[in-house]
């Protein structure tokens, strides 16, 4: 999973580093029951909505371990955004249950760090809610762009001269 | 050839060399000592005490990229480190550090010279300021040599209190470096020369007797298997502070970090104190904490003796005062020291017997 | 052997723990011993050391004073003492709620454990291995925490109980912590970001905290991981950052606030802080609160239909 | 800034598949000139690095006699191995060596030699045994004993039935009980135990032997019963290995690097060692 992330992050960012003006990168995870079909029900329906998002599709919110938001930004993400189904219709039954509990408190870890909250997101997206899933990005790629690239994790100039990338 | 400097010349000189070239020196870091990069002389703390972390890590750093390389088509492309080739000057540095350094020189000069820790070494001048004050846990004089100990350092200079310091010349390092700064360096008195080598066998005197170096070795050569190493082990926790405090302690381990087609080799610090530093797919030769123990009092005792005549500890005390635990390989020696005193009350009993 | 003995000495403790090892009720004894640590000039410093006793003799060894700061409990899920059938362990309050989450994650068995609880009012701090006269670190947030429910959980569960606070004045806690939770909360993001990426920035990864922490008994712990390897082994910034959120987060709903990683870290991080936070998050998120009962369900690993969701669009 | 961890560059010719997790690579030098003046001796080993996954030690299996080219059998076993067999043709690697001593060709002239090999661990052997067969004559009779799990296991075929073929090596195969299929024509059973069978004349003999520890002792021991002195057993000793150049300081068993002392030894030399490994 985590050189998923990292490929991820990689294609989004070879992408987007095409044209001058920086434009937020972030990663998505998305339930596969709901949220996914939410997201393919937006496509099919032609819903325009921000491109600067590469989803990667999970059994159920509950399987997104911390680790997983936690490395979508140490490789280079600027935003991450976490959907899954509503409360009550989660295909495993109590999956986002336990997603919840898991989100409320690594969103509280994060702001404590000083990560600006703009950066991460989570919802509760419907298959059926096409529309939801479309305003739900515009929002979270607006938020990010408020928020700026994400420069935190290069490794300080002591220990090392930077990651030399392409 | 002794010379003389007072205070106020040293901070000129500094002040000059500050500019030319990387000048490192003990610093204060939020209540930590440590040994840092200076920009100007007022941040040089010379009060007594040894640095937190030795100064290993300025010639052998916790974390360095060894090379980059970048996956393309046509197969992969290294592209090399800069040349460490930076001037550099230590100054404040212990004796014990200094004679560390000394003694990790073997090692990384063992068949295969180790290019970047030498070419660090060789572009740095070391002033070292020996020990008139010793901490409490220090125990130099232990390990055979004192916190007056010349090798190891270019230039070692002694606070004669007076707001003048001794500097005694060691290597062509510290000729030059004294050639260039020659209007600083004063002639000697006999008297001041007097007073130093009184100075030092005043402290010299109060610190610990020596470690019976030969009969440890002896004692540790025929005991590899002995029930005392899991006494003497039993509650470490295995972490990795005293290695990575100690100055003598060169393990280290070569990851890879890859960033999708590009990314770098990186040599970190490890410990032998870990578990998974000699775990192989097949097995686990030391499973238990105190085996791991052991291979540190082993290596530092016996097996670096066995391969370069010198002692791997050079009794800086820091693995004492920092386990969390309470471990203390100075104690540990002693409590073999004791080992190897009845065993030879065994064999002298013996011969008297037969 | 569920003798409810409570309140006696330290050396009627030492016969009762003597008599327990003769018949072999008892494999193996954990408490505080002190050495005697020679010192350059000479002299002799006393220090506290974590004790393991398995023969009568060593019992007279074992001592309780100021200077008994470590948290044994850490030894009880290491590979060294899992074959000890019976173990006696001298537990402060703040050590005895890390066995309840021990026991509510099946990681000891508490019929294997004679607890010896110690009715604590405060330990000494070290720094670089010499007492100093200020509290410890641990000790000052401790006692701003509530001091009652702590002495009432200690009557209950353990088996034998000190009821003597260890002997000389209760040292001054003088030198508030240098930086306290609510002066990090109070911060703009952007300077906790800049606090944070500094201190993670000394780290060594030497992983004292991690070694000395009772809760992190994993067997292979997953920054050791190399496949997959989630986390650089490197100890650069971002794997510095990546290691201690991952604890942090391992230990969230779980640590007790025992204090110990940030008592011997090398490099003086703040790592309570985040352990602190959490804390408070999960009590005032979910009323939880760690180490209080060792058979509620951790934290984690039960909800409620109106958890509070109001942070999901 | 060269240094001495800076592997230099290989591309893999070919692959073959030699069992159904062991593969042997054959790989050439990117640069011409060390095409020409790499040499190494029979028992020595080489860090490979696959870049990106990190570096791995390996004995190079092909013999020194063989110009312009090197091989290692890799068996897939942990992150490094499981990245080099998913590679393909034409891809680079790097490799540093040759690093460790190497078998003591000229104490074995004109000896019997005796090769006792189990699994993978016949790589390291096949090398000495083609520079061996390479001048055949400085050398008495030559027997070779190899065991396997199971025939699907056995690593070489190809080569087996070469050695077999020849009149001048007494070639027996085995494999464990259970492993055999319906057209084996081998011994099955364990190494140490079919050993027993073969006439072995200690008088005057090399035995090498090498194989997962469990049947290194085994065999050893079987050794020592027919009689062969603890100086005549070789065998190669295997422990985890970072820089492979005595630097990182981990593969030591006693004071002795297995990396620069080893990884050849004579049983009397690890007679001689704590039992730490």
């Amino acid at each position: 999973m985590e050189k998923t992330i990292d490929q991820a992050c990689r294609s989004l960012k070879d992408e987007l580093g095409k044209d001058k003006e920086w434009r937020p990168n972030i990663i998505a995870f998305l339930c596969n029951w709901c949220s996914y079909a939410g997201a393919d029900l937006a496509g099919t329906s032609r819903l325009k909505y921000n491109s600067n998002v590469r989803l990667i599709r999970v059994p159920c919110s509950g399987k997104v371990d911390p680790l997983f938001i936690l490395r979508a930004f140490a490789d280079g993400a600027d935003g991450v955004l976490v959907s899954g189904c509503h409360p009550g219709d989660c295909h495993y039954s109590t999956g986002n249950y336990f997603a919840r509990r898991k989100f409320a408190l690594l969103k509280r870890l994060l702001e404590f760090c000083g990560l600006d909250e703009r950066r991460i997101h989570f919802s509760w997206v419907s298959a059926a809610e096409g529309g939801k899933w479309s305003k739900v990005v515009n929002e979270t790629v607006e938020a990010v762009h408020k928020a700026g690239p994400f420069k935190g994790l290069e490794p300080h100039e002591g220990s090392d001269k930077g990651d030399k990338d392409e | 050839m002794d010379t003389l400097i007072s205070k106020k010349d040293l901070d000129r000189i500094i002040d000059s060399i500050v500019e030319t070239c990387q000048v490192f020196a003990p610093v204060n870091q939020e209540g930590i000592k440590l040994f840092q990069e200076i920009q100007s002389k007022d941040q040089i703390i010379w009060a007594d005490g040894n640095c937190h972390r030795s100064v290993k890590e300025i010639f052998f750093p916790i974390t360095e990229p060894i090379f980059f390389y970048k996956k393309t088509r046509l197969g992969v492309k290294i592209d090399p480190i800069q040349n460490h080739n930076k001037k550099r000057v230590l100054i404040g540095i212990r004796p014990c550090d200094a004679f560390a350094l000394y003694v990790m020189d073997q090692v990384f000069t063992w068949d295969y010279n180790d290019e970047l820790y030498l070419a660090l070494r060789k572009n740095t001048v070391i002033i070292g300021l020996s020990c008139v004050r010793p901490e409490p846990f220090c125990f130099c004089t232990a390990t055979n040599i004192s916190p007056f100990e010349e090798r190891g350092s270019d230039i070692l200079l002694t606070d004669l209190g007076n707001g003048m310091y001794h500097s005694r010349i060691i290597t062509e390092k510290g000729t030059a470096f004294t050639e260039r700064f020659k209007k600083y360096f004063k002639e000697i008195t006999p008297e001041q020369e007097l007073k130093k080598e009184a100075l030092a066998n005043t402290v010299i005197s109060k610190m610990p007797a020596p470690f019976p170096i030969a009969d440890i070795k002896s004692w540790l050569d025929r005991n590899f298997g002995h029930p005392i190493w899991e006494e003497l082990g039993l509650g470490c926790i295995g972490c990795g502070t005293c290695t990575y405090l100690c100055p003598t302690c060169h393990c280290f381990d070569l990851t890879d970090e890859n960033r999708g087609y590009s990314g770098q080799r990186r040599r970190n610090w490890d410990s032998c104190a870990f578990d998974h530093f000699t775990k192989m797919a097949a097995h686990q030769p030391r499973t238990f904490q105190w085996q791991r123990f052991r291979q540190r009092v082993m290596h530092k005792f016996k097996y670096y003796m066995d391969k370069f005549s010198h002692l791997a500890c050079v009794g800086c005390g820091r693995c004492r005062a920092l386990c969390p635990v309470g471990k203390d390989i100075y104690q540990v020696i002693r409590a073999i020291q004791k080992e190897t005193n009845c065993q030879n009350q065994n064999l002298k009993g013996a011969k008297k017997g037969k | 052997m569920r003798a409810r003995i409570k309140v006696i000495r330290m050396n009627e403790i030492k016969a009762k723990l003597k008599a327990l090892l003769k018949n072999a009720e008892l494999d193996l004894v954990i408490g505080y011993g002190e050495r005697k640590i020679p010192t350059s000039d000479g002299s002799e410093i006393t220090g506290i050391c974590p004790l393991f006793v398995t023969r009568e003799s060593g019992i007279d060894g074992l001592v309780w004073n100021r200077h008994c700061v470590h948290n044994l409990v850490t030894y009880l899920t290491k590979k060294e003492y899992k074959d000890y059938k019976k173990i006696a362990i001298f537990v402060k309050p703040c050590d005895l709620k890390a066995i309840y989450v021990l026991c509510q994650e099946n990681q000891i068995d508490r019929q294997r454990l004679l607890i010896i609880g110690l009715a604590c009012n405060g330990m000494i701090r070290e720094k670089m291995g010499i007492s100093t006269k200020e509290l410890a670190g641990k000790c000052i947030t401790c006692r701003e925490s509530s001091e009652g429910a702590v002495a009432r959980c200690q009557k209950e569960h353990t088996d034998l109980m000190i009821e003597s606070t260890p002997e000389g004045s209760i040292p001054s806690s003088s030198e508030k912590k240098a930086l306290t939770l609510e002066d990090l909360e109070k911060m703009s993001g952007a300077d906790r970001w800049a606090f944070w990426q500094k201190q993670f920035q000394k780290c060594l990864r030497c992983y004292a905290c991690r070694a000395v922490c009772p809760l992190c008994y994993c067997e292979q712990c997953v920054c050791d991981m190399s496949q997959p390897q989630w986390i650089e082994k490197s100890p650069h910034l971002k794997g510095n950052f990546l290691f201690h959120l991952v604890r942090a987060f391992h230990l969230t709903g779980r640590c007790i606030g025992c204090g110990e990683c940030e008592r011997v870290c090398p490099m003086g991080l703040p790592l309570t802080l985040l352990n602190q936070k959490m804390i408070k998050e999960v009590k005032d998120l979910y009323d939880y609160e760690s180490g209080k009962d060792p058979e509620q369900a951790p934290v984690l690993s039960q909800f409620r239909v109106d958890d509070d969701e109001s942070f999901i669009k | 800034m060269n240094h001495i961890y800076q592997p230099s560059l290989m591309r893999i010719e070919s692959i073959k598949e030699e069992a159904p997790d062991v593969k042997t690579f054959r790989l050439v030098f990117l640069d011409p000139v060390l095409r020409q003046t790499f040499h190494f001796q029979a028992g020595q080993f080489g860090e490979f690095s696959v870049f990106g996954e990190g570096e791995a030690t390996f004995c190079i299996a092909s013999s020194p006699t063989w110009q312009g080219f090197i091989e290692c059998s890799v068996k897939m076993a942990g992150k490094v191995t499981q990245a080099l067999h998913r590679m393909d043709v034409g891809e680079v690697l790097g490799f540093r060596g040759p690093y460790g001593n190497h078998f003591p060709m000229k104490q074995m002239e004109n000896k019997d030699l005796i090769f006792v090999a189990g699994g993978i661990g016949i790589a390291p052997l096949r090398s000495l045994i083609w520079n061996c067969l390479g001048s055949r004559d400085r050398f008495g009779k030559i027997t070779i004993l190899y065991g396997a799990r199971s025939v699907a296991d056995l690593v070489y075929k190809d080569e087996l039935d070469t050695w077999e073929k020849r009149h001048d090596i007494h070639f027996t195969k085995t494999v464990d009980p259970g492993g055999e299929t319906e057209d084996w024509n081998g011994r099955i059973g364990f190494v140490p135990l079919v050993m027993r069978d073969l006439e072995l004349d200690p008088r005057n003999a090399y035995a090498i032997v090498c194989g997962p520890p469990i049947m290194i002792k085994f065999t050893i021991q079987g050794l020592d019963a027919m009689g062969f002195k603890p100086d005549k057993i070789i065998t190669t000793l295997e422990m985890k290995m970072k820089c492979g150049l005595g630097k990182c300081g981990r593969c030591n068993i006693g004071h002795i690097y297995v990396c620069k002392d080893g990884p050849v030894f004579t049983f009397a030399d690890i007679q001689a060692l704590p039992a730490e490994f």
